[in-house]
């Protein structure tokens, strides 16, 4: 069961190794709609400063969802996907694999690159601190959901915005404890709270999102 | 019983006239405009199906008839 | 062995994805040993090895990479002399490390066969594996079905082409217009 | 298998349902009328003033009847889908379809009528407080379900796709229902306003419990009407369409 | 020279009504994105006024750029593309008319909801016509700006983010001139500079852009 | 007429596509009517006809709709007449009004040869067009550049099968493992 999964993350890893202007894309995307807001809304540090979480929360959101589409769709065009869902073990055990690779090639870069673009808001310390541990924590509850989506829309033409459509209101819950943690600290409340929700949010997301989307993959086969 | 005194007065509603009327006109609007639809809905369907068994009938009634002619390779 | 042709659109290749269970079927169900396979899921998919139109190779890995990847899903691991020999034996040595996004049309489909070399499993269901095949490849390819049936196999597949099998028997099955998609295995 | 279940079976499918269905939604309507008038008459002609909001409370009778339903209607939109999943039951597919877009009309509605109450009592159209953002997250699940069903085009895998959808946007139910308990905010909470004299509280809570009933049985209505729709779309090819369309012209 | 482009036109507008799906989620998007700033920045009235302008032309640049992978990767992927490549006329006409098409399926819903998103952020009445007229005049610009990144991105594996990558950077412009505009009508000043500016680079992006894109198109073929 | 013909991956594929201009050659340049086509874009463009491994066909538009729609990016208008005579004659008769992703794999490839049947270009440059066709369609397609060729028309395909071209002269290339991608038409 293990090494099944092994299998499947160290395959969806050397593909990324492959084409690595993927990772890099993803960070970039992510980079530059952070920087687009001072630009549209105006450079007022301490209104600046105020937006940040939300920016960099909505902004891990949106890159995130970004990835999803060719989470599956990849396998389903050239054959894969019908032979991983003929594999004896449960298809979302293979499911599981995929979403821990998505994470570590779409969710990770952005939770190390969250502190960098952090400074730029003139966030301080401790706020940094909290916004990173919340993107750490956050991010895979963001591919399990989305992996949902992905299989609900796969095939589906239309997929890429459709997608979207059904995974934005699933992410909110994410978003509202995310940027709220780092609110909570700004503000001199204290983030557990919204942090321990979050966590909550992330094993559900991770464990009980395979099975739906395994369901919904063996149904795009049909 | 009764509560209120005059037709415009309960028209007025307290000054919140344009709020309340304002959500019960949409909300009947659209409660009646949605099942109008429906059968609206409905008619087409079934002039729609009406109109293709119609035009199977046909063709199998010409395909009995006839034979339908098949493709050959030549082309002039 | 059972050879299903039909005319385009007579029903193939609906008719082998309902056989691996990859489509319900709208009437009937599929038996695998006297058992519905709706109900024996894995002991059943750990005795297929199904081949679709589409190739099922990654485009960004080399052929070894491939058949390695698809082997270790498979949980039958492949070491990679064994791989190689299956890469030379579909021809396709000396380009084992080229990705294959610049493989031809008929190399890639190669590349997909090449897993048939060493594959155990009892039932073999092929979609059309001799399409984009030039003669040599597609006589291999009736080679290695030939081997699976004497080692006492059973093998599904469909063909515009008539293709001479080398050993055990081949059962033809022509799909008329109005063939209902009930088969007992 | 018990008899009561292959009853059960007998009409869960489209050609005994069908006429079965046709014979209700009039009862339906009808029912739907009489609550309709009475919950409106005691809302709008008998019930008082209230002490806080003067006249503009009223729109409580259209807002919280909407709101109810926008939630009850997923609910039972989600029961159908799950026993479409579990049983593969084709009507089952057809009642969750025909569900979603009544579903969405009163979370439409439910965010009108409260967004034209916000106005006067809170100064704003909007706020982003948890239960006006769930609520709105509920009309964009119906949204999704109902584009994901139109995106695909064989009714069995648009059925169960929707389906996997529902049951899982499910837990946004809650969270709307609770949101007001849990985090405090602008909206009121459960039973607000019903303070006055027993007496007129009992005036307000009849008007708005019929209206809500009125709510309840056009919804049936509706969603029968659209079943039948539906059936004779998806069962266009079968002979019982075939029959019942050559019999009325 | 001009029924090519009708024939194109009429084609793209077809393919988009029978997956009316597609137009609905893309409006959608737009909606949900508007509507996830709030919950990540929080609920106060004023700041969220002084915040629309930007949310809602980011909004619009991210809604349209969603659409664009889509531009040209179907008839890439069905082969149509190299029959379009093979049509004796020149190819930026073909794409002159594909960036039409676009504007009118993935531009134009964005500029008709502008509007009504704008109430939730409680903008006045001005600011309302100045934010619609600016995306009016410049939503045509995104589709031609875009329509390069997405033909040189074209068959790219990961083009969908490098896209992004790509096309963002070159929308800035049109971003600060359109937030610009509504701004500068909130604080007074007019909008008539920022929106003329908007008119040259929409004219520019329409006109010009096809030429390059057709050159992309056929190194992509190649 | 030209057919080509070669092991899997020796080059047919991409000589065809330089003989279109889509791929520019590394070496030599490819001419037509003694001009190279690089300078004679437009005109040599408007004598071409190519058909690729890719059935260019929408998938949610139906098989008539390809059809005038395909035909209308031509400039050179269809009547629905004849496009339903071209329906008819590919044997899609009956499946005009369904979107062609319904359809087989043989039935798409019908699809995107039905416009060959009102095709009076010059140069026909068709990619193993017999591919996923059955016997009858494969000896109708056959028919179709027979006829062109009759007509005066020029074709050049790739093709595995040996299929009996009705008229005109045929002439066979192999191509080898090393031959030079440069050809003179
Ligand atoms: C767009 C804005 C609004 C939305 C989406 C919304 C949503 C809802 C929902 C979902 C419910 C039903 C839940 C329950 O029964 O506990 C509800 C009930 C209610 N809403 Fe709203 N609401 C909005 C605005 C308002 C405003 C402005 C007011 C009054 C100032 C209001 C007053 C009430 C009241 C009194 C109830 C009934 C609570 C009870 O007695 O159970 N709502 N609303
Ligand atoms: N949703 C649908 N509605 C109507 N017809 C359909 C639908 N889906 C498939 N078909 C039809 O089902 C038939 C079976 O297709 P299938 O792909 O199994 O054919 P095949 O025998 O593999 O043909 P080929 O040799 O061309 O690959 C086709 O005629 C196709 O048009
Ligand atoms: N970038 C590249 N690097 C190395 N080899 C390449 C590259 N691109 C293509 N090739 C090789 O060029 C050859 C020509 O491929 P082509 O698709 O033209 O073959 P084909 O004759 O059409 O074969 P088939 O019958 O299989 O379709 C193949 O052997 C392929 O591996
Ligand atoms: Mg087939
Ligand atoms: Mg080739």
């Amino acid at each position: 069961m293990l090494s099944l999964i092994r299998a499947v993350i160290g395959r969806d890893l050397r593909l990324a190794m492959r084409r690595q202007a993927d990772i890099v894309a993803a960070m970039f995307f992510f980079i530059i709609v952070v920087s687009l807001f001072p630009l549209g809304v105006g450079p007022e540090p301490d209104q600046l400063r105020r937006l940040a979480p939300g920016v960099l929360w909505v902004a891990a959101l949106l890159a995130t969802m970004l990835s999803l589409p060719r989470l599956f769709a990849d396998d389903h065009r050239d054959g894969t996907l019908e032979q991983l869902a003929l594999v004896p073990q449960p298809l979302a055990l293979i499911v599981l694999g995929k979403v821990i690779a998505h994470w570590l090639v779409a969710g990770l870069p952005l939770v190390l690159l969250a502190p960098v673009l952090g400074i730029q808001f003139d966030l301080a310390g401790d706020a940094l601190a909290v916004l990173t541990l919340s993107l750490l924590i956050g991010t895979p509850a963001l591919s399990g959901i989305g992996a949902i989506g992905a299989a609900l829309t796969l095939g589906v033409r239309g997929g890429g915005v459709l997608l979207s459509l059904l995974v934005l209101p699933l992410y909110i819950p994410v978003l509202i404890f995310g940027a709220g943690a780092v609110d909570a600290t700004v503000t001199g409340l204290g983030a557990q709270a919204h942090l321990s929700l979050l966590g909550a949010l992330a094993l559900g997301g991770v464990f009980f999102a395979p099975w739906p989307t395994a369901a919904a993959l063996r149904v795009a086969l049909e | 019983m009764i509560h209120w005194n005059s037709l415009a007065e309960f028209l007025a509603m307290g000054r919140h006239g344009p709020y309340v009327w304002g959500s019960l006109l949409v909300m009947a609007l659209l409660m009646v405009a949605e099942p109008m639809l429906l059968l609206q809905g409905r008619k087409r369907l079934i002039a729609r199906l009406r109109r293709q068994y119609r035009a199977e009938a046909a063709e199998r009634g010409q395909a009995a008839a006839g034979g339908r002619s098949t493709a050959n390779g030549s082309n002039d | 062995m059972l050879a299903l042709q039909g005319r385009n659109g007579s029903g193939k290749t609906s008719l082998l994805r309902m056989l691996c269970g990859l489509t319900p079927p709208a009437s009937g169900e599929i038996r695998w040993c006297g058992r519905p396979i709706a109900q024996i899921g894995e002991e059943f998919r750990s005795e297929l090895c199904f081949l679709g139109h589409q190739n099922a190779i990654k485009e960004e890995l080399t052929p070894l990479e491939n058949l390695l990847s698809t082997a270790r899903l498979a949980q039958e691991p492949l070491d990679e002399d064994a791989a190689l020999a299956a890469l030379e034996l579909v021809g396709l040595l000396g380009r084992e490390d080229l990705a294959c996004r610049y493989l031809s049309q008929g190399q890639k489909r190669r590349a997909a066969l090449a897993r048939l070399v060493h594959e155990k499993r009892a039932l073999w269901v092929l979609d059309e594996p001799y399409v984009a095949l030039d003669k040599a490849a597609t006589e291999l390819v009736a080679g290695l079905v030939g081997a699976h049936l004497q080692r006492g196999g059973l093998a599904v597949l469909t063909t515009h082409q008539a293709v001479a099998v080398p050993a055990g028997s081949v059962r033809e099955l022509t799909l008329g217009d109005d063939v209902a998609a009930q088969q007992r295995l | 298998m018990s008899n009561k279940l292959i009853n059960w079976f007998r009409y869960a499918s489209p050609q005994t349902f069908y006429p079965l269905a046709g014979r209700m939604i009039p009862w339906f309507w009808g029912l739907a009328a009489i609550f309709g008038v009475a919950g409106l008459g005691i809302g709008f002609l008998l019930a008082p003033t209230d002490a806080q909001q003067g006249e503009g409370y009223r729109i409580i009778f259209l807002h919280v009847p909407a709101s109810w339903m926008s939630m009850f209607i997923y609910l039972v939109m989600a029961f159908w889908a799950a026993t479409g999943l579990a049983f593969n039951t084709r009507l089952s597919g057809m009642m969750a379809s025909a569900l979603a877009p009544t579903g969405a009309l009163f979370a439409f509605l439910s965010l009108w009528t409260g967004a034209l109450w916000g106005k006067p009592m809170w100064g704003t159209w909007w706020v982003w407080d948890a239960r006006l953002t769930s609520e709105l997250i509920l009309l964009f699940l119906y949204i999704g379900f109902i584009a994901l069903q139109a995106a695909i085009d064989d009714p069995r895998r648009a059925d169960k796709a929707g389906a996997i959808l529902a049951l899982v946007g499910v837990v946004n139910i809650p969270i709307i229902y609770f949101s007001v308990k849990w985090w405090n905010t602008l909206h009121q909470g459960a039973s607000v306003s019903l303070t006055k004299a027993p007496s007129m509280a009992a005036m307000m809570l009849w008007g708005m419990l019929l209206c809500a009933l009125a709510c309840w049985m056009y919804s049936i209505a509706v969603a029968l009407m659209r079943v039948r729709v539906i059936m004779l779309e998806r069962e266009r090819h079968t002979d019982w369409v075939r029959a019942l369309l050559a019999g009325r012209e």
